[in-house]
């Protein structure tokens, strides 16, 4: 065993001081931390272009917003949040600080390679924000032929800003599969390493496998806006659906890159928070591998009714239905962990339940979608909207909410203040909910997405959806006033706060640069928890 | 039978109805009683196992259970694929159109719909009669929409360049809301029209006298009927108020700046050009998005709207 | 200055691996990810292709009888010798023969911009004809009305390779500084094993690239 | 997949795996071989044999292609050393591309060529211009200039274009016929 250099055992925030030191470091720990802090600055900018443009939809008529307005609102809502917010979220934040913990590695097997990662995260973010003055870029995130296709400024800035996060969402999943591969501490097998880690791992191979499709529709794009080759232009011969089949091989695996890891983060609170081994550790780890396969197979269901050959609808609404059998592994696996537990209802506990909510009216919502008649009613509604913010911002957002707090002792060593994190969860779960689970009525009622102005009857809907976010604005500015203040009022955190037993916890709480002062010897599962002497 | 709306699902119109709601009721059970069991699963288990001292540990580390895992994988997938047969077989209904259908050609073109009957008859909004299968044959004049009608519970997306078929029956008369589903830009949300179910007799009689909508009237007046029916009304105002295109009060006459085209004096030649290849010489501040109507506006149509717009002073 | 091989600084395994073994295992199979969505990239716009090779065959084959597949088979000879001189480069770098390596880099290199002279030979014919893509179009002679799509998509395929070709080139620039920078022993011998493997990917999509587009016609 | 403190078999440290210089001069010259192959095959005139009952075009683009394939597999297992490796991660990470790809390929080409399987007019191609069109003798496809009536006849009699049976077949494929 190779003991390292002794003077690094002051903690990574304190050693190396500076911006300088802080832009050009090496450590997964402070690059984590800047992606952490990028990515709640963009969770806060898309939140408010949604957050405005649900205040237009307060009535029909125009509230203060014209039509192209709104719909530059809503397309940069959902191209800031998919490319910038949900997409690298967990992974580069969260992973990247906790994943050399939990293997009780020094650090991921290419440092060099995960800095170059965050240059092109904050190059793409740079390049999105520049197409917001660049033009008005009015297409949707989803980017259809051959309305984007109208050489439009802005949104060919945004085509080559969504290129470069999707390169920095191939490095980081190719760092962690290689790190995970190689570098595992002594005594740590495949089925001793948190779930977590499985989850981050089922997302690499869908980052790895699947972004690289997204780069070559970005370019087919471009030369199509630029040249005209006619490949996706009906114009000049080409078929817009092909262009939906490249967008959707990609973007259909980039929604389960987007839950998986949320899978991860609720299996480890689960488990930290009942002081229980999770049940079924390998069906939930396989599963989170098997959603990351059938991903891939699936994307034939966004286009029922794009016009689609029918073999193609049939085969594809078959295969989809199989997406719903890992879910419901997972989510029957977290409810019998809970059993003959010891549960502590902390704020991580409140928003890993509140995932359980969400994620299981998310994943029912999404099976009715695979069923062929009745997507023909539901396609390109609210409904369809509410199923997929169920899944992105009350599964994904809400795990994510739930780990930082989890792991914000071990981040930052100090502790945020319990009640007011707990006032804060319950108004997300209120929020939440009101904000979306009527957009699931308004939605098989018949009100179609994207709309600005909508018929009187669903205006009662729109304005308690509206009330809603208000809640939901409130609660999630009151969990990061409470996360941030802590660094001033919260008191110190101890190695171990939550009696867990993953490794990253055997680490001091901020870790020193090499997080461990000696490799960790792993002798036991990831959830060895004792049981109660009767 | 009670069509009126219900708490998830809107009023019933078509044969449709009894395919889509039956299984959208079924799979509403189904998560109700998968929903309600996680939840109260959890809340049991919470209450009952919360930790009452600070270093209260398990009662039991029950890790694995064969036959529950194997339990809650192979019920979930009998009952998801019953699901998929059954959205199988009304799917197929709801894409062949039985023998005996009606044909009626449907046009999208951004922010407007426009019907073509067999009989030359053209419209803004789609009459049908009741009881008989209609078959659309939907296709797009720019970019992508959808022809969305709720109460009929049947959408297709609308492809510039090709027929795409939808075909429905009507099971009630009235009048129903049709929605353009696939964003197409500013006024997507206003590409609205509606679907005019009437009996078979009061249907023959409306399709008699949009056949030929000329008959019995001055240019004028079919200039009118024209300026709603040819979807001009979309992108032009006739009370001077400047939308996407140009207003046509007062238009006659005027001297228009059209950029590179230089001034040009609005007379009946510029008219016509505009309508027949609108992106010649366009006014200065507008967009070139004006669809072409060559072939599509008979002689005499341009004639009758040219006429009506000389009336708009 | 470096002095004679022999007196070049040895390679220090970085402080995060264990053995050098690991970091090597380490490098090759991050390198072997990065290949992977290299083909997955690749592969994408293979099957753009094929696509519209079923949807129009004759347009693929109009098209390809106007490639000149004589430059094609040069390009393959000047691709496939580039893939042994990267090959013997590894084995010399094995032996510690750090001439013999950067010998080997450099004629890699020329052989390499070999294939980017002939590939501007075809560009300029394809520009004279006029059978660029879809606007920018003017050739005559052509029938099948689809056949712009077959140079839309030649021009993206071939251009898309050439830019990876000089990506490569680079690479192996930067190895032959990497010689001069660290000696080269059986112990570590990564950065042209890494440039070795990245040029033989540049060979296989061309293996496939060459007989797609010139010789199915 | 052992974990990393294992060495590799036998000597301690030494990292990756020596490939013969016979076998790279070797697969060159194969290389070599199969693109002269390769040539031949796309020189070869097919129509000089009137072989009726052959389609001998389709034969001769699969043996081109075939020799690619191994081509690339020479490429990939003696080249880049996949055939020396002792783990098997790196072949799987290489094998596993074309899987997907071939899942991609798969589907697309189940949607494009079974489109119209129920109404044939969504095939076809209506008011565009190709490029092309204006070099080719005048005809090519419709300008877009005339506003095209769809293929299947408008009138009000029964639709010649697909005999519809209103109960649609049982089987899983869907109504096709």
């Amino acid at each position: 065993m190779i003991a390292h250099v002794q003077g690094d055992n002051i903690n990574y925030l304190k050693t190396r001081s500076g911006i300088m030191n802080w832009l050009v470091t090496v450590d997964h720990k402070r690059i984590g931390m800047m992606y952490l802090a990028s990515i709640l600055c963009f969770f806060i900018t898309g939140g408010t272009f949604a957050f405005l443009f649900r205040l237009e939809l307060w009535s029909p008529l125009k509230e203060f917003l014209t039509p192209d307005q709104y719909n530059q609102f809503f397309t940069l809502h959902g191209v800031i949040m998919v490319f910038l917010v949900v997409v690298p979220g967990i992974p580069a934040a969260l992973g990247n600080f906790i994943l050399p913990l939990q293997i009780g590695a020094k650090d991921l097997a290419f440092p060099k390679l995960n800095l170059t990662s965050l240059y092109l995260y904050w190059l793409g973010a740079a390049i999105a924000l520049w197409s917001i003055v660049a033009g008005h870029a009015d297409q949707g995130w989803t980017m259809y032929a051959p309305y984007s296709l109208s050489q439009n400024p802005a949104v060919l800035w945004m085509m080559v800003a969504a290129f470069f996060l999707g390169f920095s969402s191939i490095l980081t999943g190719l760092n962690f599969i290689v790190t995970m591969h190689n570098m595992r501490a002594p005594g740590m097998t495949w089925y001793r390493m948190p779930l977590f880690l499985w989850a981050m791992y089922a997302t690499g191979i869908m980052q790895i496998f699947a972004t690289p499709v997204l780069a070559i529709t970005l370019i087919l794009l471009l030369i199509e806006n630029f040249f005209g080759i006619g490949i996706f232009d009906p114009t000049l011969g080409g078929d817009p659906l092909l262009m939906q089949h490249f967008f959707w091989f990609y973007s259909h695996p980039a929604v389960y890159i987007i839950v998986v890891p949320g899978f991860g983060i609720a299996s480890e609170i689960i488990a930290a928070f009942s002081k229980k081994d999770i049940f079924g550790y390998r069906f939930v780890a396989y599963s989170s591998v098997a959603i990351a396969i059938i991903g891939f197979v699936v994307w034939g269901h966004h286009m029922f009714v794009a016009g689609q050959s029918e073999l193609a609808d049939s085969i594809f609404s078959f295969l989809t239905f199989f997406t719903a059998i890992p879910s419901a592994i997972k989510v029957f696996n977290w409810t019998a962990t809970l059993y003959k537990g010891s549960i502590d209802l902390k704020t991580p506990m409140l928003y890993a339940l509140q995932f359980l909510w969400n994620f299981t009216i998310g994943g029912l919502t999404g099976i009715i979608l695979a069923i062929l008649s009745v997507d023909i009613h539901l396609h390109d509604t609210y409904f369809v909207v509410s199923h997929f913010h169920y899944v992105a911002m009350g599964s994904t957002m809400v795990a994510f909410i739930g780990g930082i707090h989890y792991w914000w002792p071990k981040m930052t060593g100090k502790m945020y203040n319990e009640t007011v994190g707990k006032i804060a969860a319950w108004l997300v779960f209120i929020g939440f909910n009101a904000t979306f689970f009527v957009q699931l009525i308004m939605g098989s009622l018949g009100s179609p997405r994207r709309y600005y102005h909508y018929w009187d009857q669903f205006q009662i809907y729109h304005q308690i959806s509206t009330v809603g976010l208000v809640i939901l604005a409130i609660g999630l500015f009151t969990a990061l006033i409470n996360l941030i203040g802590s660094f001033w009022n919260g008191s110190v955190a101890p190695a171990n706060p939550w009696g867990a037993k993953t490794l990253e916890w055997q680490a001091d709480s901020p870790p020193v640069l090499y997080n461990f002062t000696e490799t960790p010897i792993v002798t036991h599962g990831p959830y060895a928890f004792e049981t109660e002497k009767a | 039978m009670d069509n009126s709306k219900t708490f998830w699902l809107p009023e019933k119109a078509s044969t449709f109805v009894d395919i889509v709601d039956p299984a959208f009721n079924l799979y509403l059970y189904i998560s109700y009683f998968f929903f309600f069991l996680i939840i109260i699963l959890v809340t049991v288990f919470t209450i009952k196992y919360l930790r009452r001292r600070p270093d209260q540990l398990a009662t039991a580390q029950i890790t694995h259970n064969l036959t529950l895992e194997l339990g809650w994988t192979i019920i979930p997938l009998i009952v998801v694929m019953g699901l998929f047969f059954i959205g199988m077989k009304g799917y197929l209904h709801m894409r062949v159109a039985p023998a005996g259908y009606m044909q009626v050609n449907v046009k999208g073109q951004k922010w407007a719909w426009s019907f073509e009957y067999p009989s030359g008859a053209v419209n803004d909004t789609l009459v049908v009669p009741v009881n008989t299968p209609v078959k659309l044959a939907l296709t797009s004049r720019d970019v992508l929409h959808s022809f969305f009608i709720p109460a009929f519970r049947t959408k297709a997306d609308v492809i510039p360049n090709r027929w795409h078929a939808l075909w429905f029956q009507a099971t009630r008369t009235g009048v129903f809301p049709v929605e353009c589903t696939q964003y197409c830009g500013t006024n997507h949300s206003y590409m609205l029209t509606a679907v005019k179910v009437v009996e078979a007799d009061a249907y023959s009689e409306w399709l008699a006298t949009a056949s030929d909508p000329g008959k019995g009237k001055t240019p004028e007046q079919f200039g009118a009927i024209l300026y709603t029916k040819r979807g001009c009304s979309a992108c032009h105002s006739i009370d001077g108020s400047k939308a996407v295109g140009p207003s046509w009060k007062g238009l006659f006459g005027r001297q228009e700046n059209c950029g590179a085209g230089g001034m040009v004096m609005v007379d009946e030649a510029y008219i016509r050009e505009s309508m027949l290849s609108p992106t010649a010489k366009v006014v200065m501040g507008y967009q070139p998005v004006m669809p072409v109507f060559q072939g599509v506006l008979s002689d005499r149509e341009v004639v009758a709207l040219i006429s009506y717009i000389k009336t708009l002073k | 200055m470096a002095t004679a091989s022999t007196g070049l600084p040895e390679h220090h395994v970085a402080h995060h691996f264990d053995s050098a073994e690991q970091e090597f295992d380490s490098v090759k199979t991050g390198m072997w990810l990065f290949i992977a969505s290299e083909i997955m990239m690749f592969g994408a716009l293979f099957v753009g292709a094929l696509l519209f090779h079923t949807l129009h065959p004759a347009a693929f084959s109009e098209g390809s009888s106007h490639l000149n597949w004589h430059l094609g088979a040069i390009n393959t000879f000047f691709l496939l010798t580039s893939g042994l001189t990267m090959g013997l480069a590894v084995i010399a770098a094995q032996h510690g023969e750090q001439g013999k390596v950067r010998m080997n880099l450099v004629l890699s290199i020329i052989l390499a911009s070999g294939f980017l002279v002939v590939k501007t030979i075809e560009y300029s014919a394809k520009f004279e004809h006029g059978t660029l893509p879809g606007r920018l179009w003017h050739a005559h002679g052509f029938t099948d009305p689809f056949s712009h799509i077959f140079f839309g998509l030649y021009f993206v395929m071939t251009g898309l390779h050439a830019t990876h070709v000089l990506i490569g080139m680079g690479m192996m620039i930067w190895a032959l500084y990497r010689s001069t920078q660290v000696k080269f022993t059986r112990g570590y011998f990564t950065p042209i094993e890494m440039v070795a493997i990245y040029w033989a990917l540049v060979d296989l999509v061309w293996v496939f690239l060459f007989p797609l587009l010139y010789l199915i016609g | 997949m052992s974990s990393n403190t294992e060495n590799h078999a036998g000597h301690a440290d030494i990292p990756g795996h020596e490939i013969p210089k016979s076998t790279i001069i070797g697969s060159y010259f194969a290389l070599l071989f199969l693109t002269a192959v390769m040539l031949g095959l796309s020189q070869l005139n097919v129509a000089k044999f009137d072989i009726d009952w052959l389609n001998l075009h389709a034969i001769r683009t699969t043996l081109i292609m075939g020799t690619a394939l191994i081509m690339g597999l020479i490429v990939s297992m003696f080249l880049m050393g996949l055939r020396y490796e002792s783990k098997l991660l790196n072949l799987t990470i290489f094998l596993s591309n074309f899987v997907f790809l071939l899942i991609f390929v798969l589907f697309t080409w189940v949607d494009t060529s079974f489109r119209g399987e129920v109404d044939p007019t969504f095939n076809e191609k209506i008011n565009w211009t190709s490029p092309v069109k204006h070099e080719a003798a005048g005809e090519g496809h419709e300008g877009a200039a005339t506003e095209a009536k769809p293929a299947a006849p408008a009138a009000e009699a029964a639709p010649a274009a697909t005999e519809a049976k209103p109960e649609p077949a049982k089987e899983a494929a869907p109504a096709a016929h």
